[in-house]
């Protein structure tokens, strides 16, 4: 790996190099190493979870399952999304269903989803039950604005429906299922994670927070959560090379 | 993972609480690893909530609950039975306050208490009546930590100097935090008042199991006392067990928090007295916590 | 002339935009197989009236003949070029999937090379000049299949050389078809030069000012001259109005 | 109030309808009250809570915590989106401190959160630091997608930067940030409720609803669950109705 | 004519696109208070000049004297109106918010009424047609005080008679203050009507193939006849290599 920085890296290295100081100097202030331990003692503790046995383990199951709920999630919410933003009538019917799924507390269907499901599939039900909506309501939002011009033209020429989903609907509304994308994945990890802390499976990031934090082992919850975080950090890395991949079109 | 009776397969599930209960069940627990041929295999879990759920949908054969939510459980219904009760009080009043001794001290002070009237919360109340002090008027009681695990971790950062934490993390608490100690016992100064012990911790059976199989009921019961047992008489080996299962993080504060715990495996129908007076209390104060309503006598296994 | 089936026809053709009345018992008929002309002052309706022929807007009330059978390309007054889509993936766009395609490929190619794209075929919109934004957008016509042609001003922003090289081209085409063209413009050059009829429309609500016929063959035609002359003068004067 | 239906209501209550007959097939199907009430049971006592003399105080308070966490990560998310997408250095500074706001779990903060804040106010902070990075990056990327031309137009014009924001940027993601503001209050209620169940405030949905579910009253539960999500599609419409306001030059 | 100073100029302008190589060693300067028509084939190069005039685009390198000092209007090549605003209200836009309410009232009602819009003050551009939007954008430019105009193709899209009526009241504003103006156009009849200097652009690299001045004045102007006749053919002639 070559290491070379731009402006740019500077400046994101900087940003994290400043969420550190505010860390340390809340730590300084609470004085606590279980209301907020030191970023040095924690970064420690981090650096040793790797050295854990499991540690690949943990983590590559929580990743699956946030990969499991984002596809599904992505197919199921690009899919509907589609349709209510094209046909006004799904829309009315699907709304309701959506805004219920969207603000259903977890905790009104935890026990349902225990008893239902295997426990290590709770989180990606849960994950799922938070990225959907997202990705959906962008999705509609995304095609409603789509320039109608284009899609006079493309009905006038006869392309098919097929076509004109796939080659206009789809490219136009990108930077939507991007942002779309990029917003639920974010969220999503938090869902998963928080799954995982309902549901206690055999390996999971949530799992080990739970622990962590029953044995007041405030460092390794933060160690955990900063693990989490770079998770996310990648995956947001991901979505938004993949659409600059993408959107090689623009000006 | 459907229950025994249902699968015909030979394993209980019995699901038990990241706590006491697994504390003193630990050599019991320890046993049935060994040895595979046991028809019992116990799930040890963290939250409540996910013993209820096994209890829902029946896949628990034995199950661990608090007493008041055991009795909610029977009270809507649920076909579970009490058998014992194993835990008997594990609540205390900690801090780094060295000049309170006596209930009096409590005047004007502000104690941090968990959930505003849930179990703790009516019992500490209760108490404070009964010492004569006004819980609304002579203290200052504070809810913003809302769960055993935020106040825990909020007193051992010395946030709440006076709080009302149960064991292990009471232990767990002042193996972290030097400066804080026990200063009530809620168990024996409740037996001061009505000479009756705290019988906090239910030990459940499913209805159609116990009835069907009267012997196995009998064999875990006596293996779960005798364990029980074991573990207030050796404290230090039962720590290591402890912590091997996952219980605790480590040895010391395990065999801190074992006499704290008030470990004693008694049958429910020696103990039917104290269960109704000590849910009584509570259904008092706020019959929700025990279900709306006492719970009649066939809740209790003989 | 009066005698044939005028098969592509509006009658009674009423549309309202707000308080404006733009067409109010408005007739008119285009002969099939000819090239009719449409001229009219900005803003008389003559994109709404190709946008009612392609079905695009729906008329207040009228009756259309003759359109729904027929296959129509469409030149809009703007490019409407997919952001995303190469010079080349436009035009082959509106192409039927069923064409094989090495048959699309060569009917795109060749209206690249028409449109003197050959360098620009995998540019993305963005990244060509108005003129040729434009030619892609003729070149997208064109490549369709249809049997008639709606053109919203097609010549606009295009230098004059390929203008005329169009336009020639364009005679040549359509006399090896005679497809039915309806051709909206503000260059009365242009209309003189490809019209088969020539119609002026008038300010909203629009009437028909003037409709004449051109019968001379393209290649005779040369508008600062002879009877075209004449016509080219009525036409201003009637667009003076 | 004048009652008529359009078509679109008549299938929004058919979306409705569709609800509660799934929810009374599974309902069957659990044959427990415990796990799944039946609606009819619910629905009485979604009524009688109606009736509750605290209803209108617990749910007031829970509406003031959702408005102020959405006011507040509005301003801030539309105020730090802007600035996002306009400057790719500022994208480079703030998207990394967004992403560890928007992937830290809540169990990783919340005794930070209970520490410094008044109980009342914990679950507006939880909240807000969902919905923030929510508005934020749907605003920077609508900024992102605006049509360049018209940027440099108004650049070329000298048109002060605050009136470009203003007059055109704003207008311009009017749908990126009505899509944001409605994902970002649907899931914001949740977060608040599941605030409320941490941080047990005297009154609030998120208390009534964990009270309900330890003294195991699944029915409580999911009525209290029926009027969050009551709460949420109505203010959902109500945000639909000022995009609609807002975006009348439409064709 | 030699002997002025030649304010605005360009000397040494590269500008590369990908493989295209647009200006190699271009240079061209403008005379201030004249009108200079650029005229060249599509995609030569015309908008980015202007572009590059108006700081838009970044050359590769080359020299730009006498454009920062100035303010400078450009009517774009397609309308770039915003969506959100009216008519009147997109003209008012560019307008300062240092000048008084209803002065930016005043100005934007009279270039309503120049243009002929008078009943569609308040449409949105959506509701406008095309040639309505491209005199809402020619307003805009001409409600902005400024130096010097850019103008790429500002007549486009419009009938004859408007063309006419705004080239008439062009002439008239010009006189009035004399700016620099920079007029693109496809159109040689308009560059020799308004025109005080011609240049023809080749293809690229852009070379200057031919640049007239014009000293008649506006009024005496007729493309088809006299001295503008001969210059007139000797630019389509220009134009057709
Ligand atoms: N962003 C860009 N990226 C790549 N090529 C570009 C870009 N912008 C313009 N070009 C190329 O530069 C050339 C000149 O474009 P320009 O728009 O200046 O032409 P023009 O003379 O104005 O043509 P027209 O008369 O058709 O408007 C074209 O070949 C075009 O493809
Ligand atoms: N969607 C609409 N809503 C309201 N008015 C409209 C709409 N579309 C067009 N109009 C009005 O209809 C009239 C005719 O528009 P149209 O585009 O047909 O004119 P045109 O003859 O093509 O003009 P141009 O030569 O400028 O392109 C205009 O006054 C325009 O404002
Ligand atoms: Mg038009
Ligand atoms: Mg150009």
């Amino acid at each position: 790996m070559k290491i070379s920085f731009t402006g740019k890296q500077y400046i994101s290295l900087a940003s994290v190099v400043f969420m550190l100081l505010v860390w340390k100097i809340l730590s300084l202030h609470f004085k606590s190493d279980f209301v907020l331990p030191s970023p040095e003692k924690t970064l420690i503790t981090t650096l040793s979870l790797f050295l854990d046995g499991n540690f690949l383990k943990t983590v590559g199951t929580t990743i699956s399952r946030g990969l499991a709920g984002f596809i599904i999630s992505g197919m199921l919410g690009i899919g509907t999304g589609i349709l209510t933003g094209i046909n006004p009538y799904v829309n009315a019917f699907l709304r309701p269903i959506l805004v219920t799924i969207r603000s259903t507390p977890v905790v009104s269907i935890i026990l349902l989803a225990l008893i239902w499901l295997h426990p290590g599939a709770v989180p990606v039900f849960i994950g799922m039950l938070t990225m959907f909506p997202f990705i959906c309501t962008n999705v509609s939002d995304g095609i409603r604005s789509i320039d109608n011009e284009l899609v006079v033209m493309a009905d006038f020429y006869r392309v098919s429906r097929k076509r004109i989903v796939r080659e206009l609907y789809i490219p136009a509304i990108m930077p939507f299922i991007v942002s779309g994308a990029s917003s639920a994945m974010g969220i999503g990890w938090r869902a998963i994670i928080i799954g995982e802390v309902l549901s206690q499976p055999r390996y999971g990031i949530g799992t080990m927070m739970q622990n962590a934090q029953t044995f007041l082992n405030a460092d390794a919850v933060i160690a955990w959560t900063i693990i989490a975080v770079l998770i996310s950090y990648l995956f947001e890395k991901t979505i938004r090379w993949a659409e600059s991949k993408f959107i090689t079109w623009r000006a | 993972k459907r229950s025994a009776t249902e699968t015909g397969s030979s394993k209980y599930i019995l699901a038990t609480l990241k706590g006491p209960s697994a504390m003193g069940m630990i050599k019991m627990i320890d046993s049935l690893n060994n040895d595979t041929g046991h028809s019992v295999e116990v799930k040890i879990l963290s939250e409540p909530l996910q013993v209820r759920k096994m209890m829902l949908d029946g896949s628990a054969d034995f199950a661990i609950l608090p007493t008041t939510m055991a009795a909610i459980m029977y009270n809507k219904g649920l076909k579970y039975k009490l058998i014992g009760v194993p835990v008997w009080g594990t609540l205390y009043m900690v801090g780094n306050n060295s000049a309170i001794n006596r209930w009096e001290d409590l005047k004007g002070k502000r104690i941090f208490v968990m959930a505003r009237g849930m179990t703790p919360d009516v019992m500490f109340r209760y108490l404070l009546t009964k010492n004569g002090l006004n819980p609304d008027k002579d203290v200052d009681l504070d809810y913003s930590f809302p769960t055993h695990i935020d106040l825990a971790n909020a007193v051992a950062a010395g946030q709440a100097p006076l709080a009302i934490i149960s064991e292990p993390l009471a232990s767990l608490v002042m193996k972290k935090n030097k400066d804080i100690r026990r200063i009530f016992d809620l168990e024996e100064e409740w037996g001061k008042f009505e000479d009756i012990a705290v019988a906090e911790t239910a030990f459940l059976g499913k209805e159609s199991v116990i009835q069907k199989d009267r012997e196995t009921v009998k064999r875990i019961v006596s293996a779960y006392a005798l364990s029980t047992e074991w573990v207030n008489k050796h404290p230090d080996s039962a720590a290591a067990l402890i912590v091997k299962y996952g219980i605790l993080p480590d040895a010391e504060v395990a065999s801190r928090a074992i006499p704290g715990s008030h470990l004693r495996f008694v049958n429910a129908y020696d103990a039917k007295k104290e269960v109704e007076d000590y849910l009584y209390v509570f259904y008092n104060l706020n019959p929700d916590i025990t279900g709306g309503k006492m719970p009649d006598e066939n809740f209790i296994y003989r | 002339m009066e005698g044939l089936i005028m098969s592509l026809e509006i009658k009674a053709l009423y549309k309202n935009f707000d308080k404006i009345s733009l067409f109010s018992d408005f007739n008119i008929s285009f002969q099939e197989g000819t090239i009719t002309c449409i001229l009219g002052p900005s803003g008389c309706g003559k994109t709404t009236l190709l946008n009612i022929m392609g079905g695009i807007i729906k008329p207040d009330s009228g009756q259309l003949s003759g359109f729904n059978e027929k296959s129509i390309s469409y030149i809009f007054q703007d490019p409407r070029l997919l952001p995303w889509k190469t010079v080349e993936e436009n035009i082959e766009f509106v192409l039927k999937r069923d064409i094989p395609a090495e048959q699309r490929h060569k009917v795109t190619g060749q209206l690249i090379r028409l449109m003197e794209l050959e360098d620009f075929a995998g540019y993305y919109p963005s990244r060509l000049s108005g003129g040729m934004r434009q030619r892609v957008s003729i070149a997208r016509a064109f490549a369709y299949p249809s049997d008639v042609i709606l053109m919203d001003e097609p010549l606009k922003g295009l230098d004059i050389k390929l203008k005329l090289n169009l336009v020639r081209v364009f005679s040549r085409m359509w006399q090896a078809d005679k497809r039915t063209v309806i051709f909206v413009t503000h260059d009365v050059d242009e209309a003189l030069l490809l019209g088969s009829d020539v119609i002026v429309l008038s300010r909203p609500p629009a009437k028909i000012l003037l409709n004449r016929q051109i019968d001379l063959p393209f290649e005779n035609r040369s508008p600062d001259s002879g009877s075209l002359k004449e016509m080219k003068d009525s036409l201003i004067d009637a667009l003076g109005n």
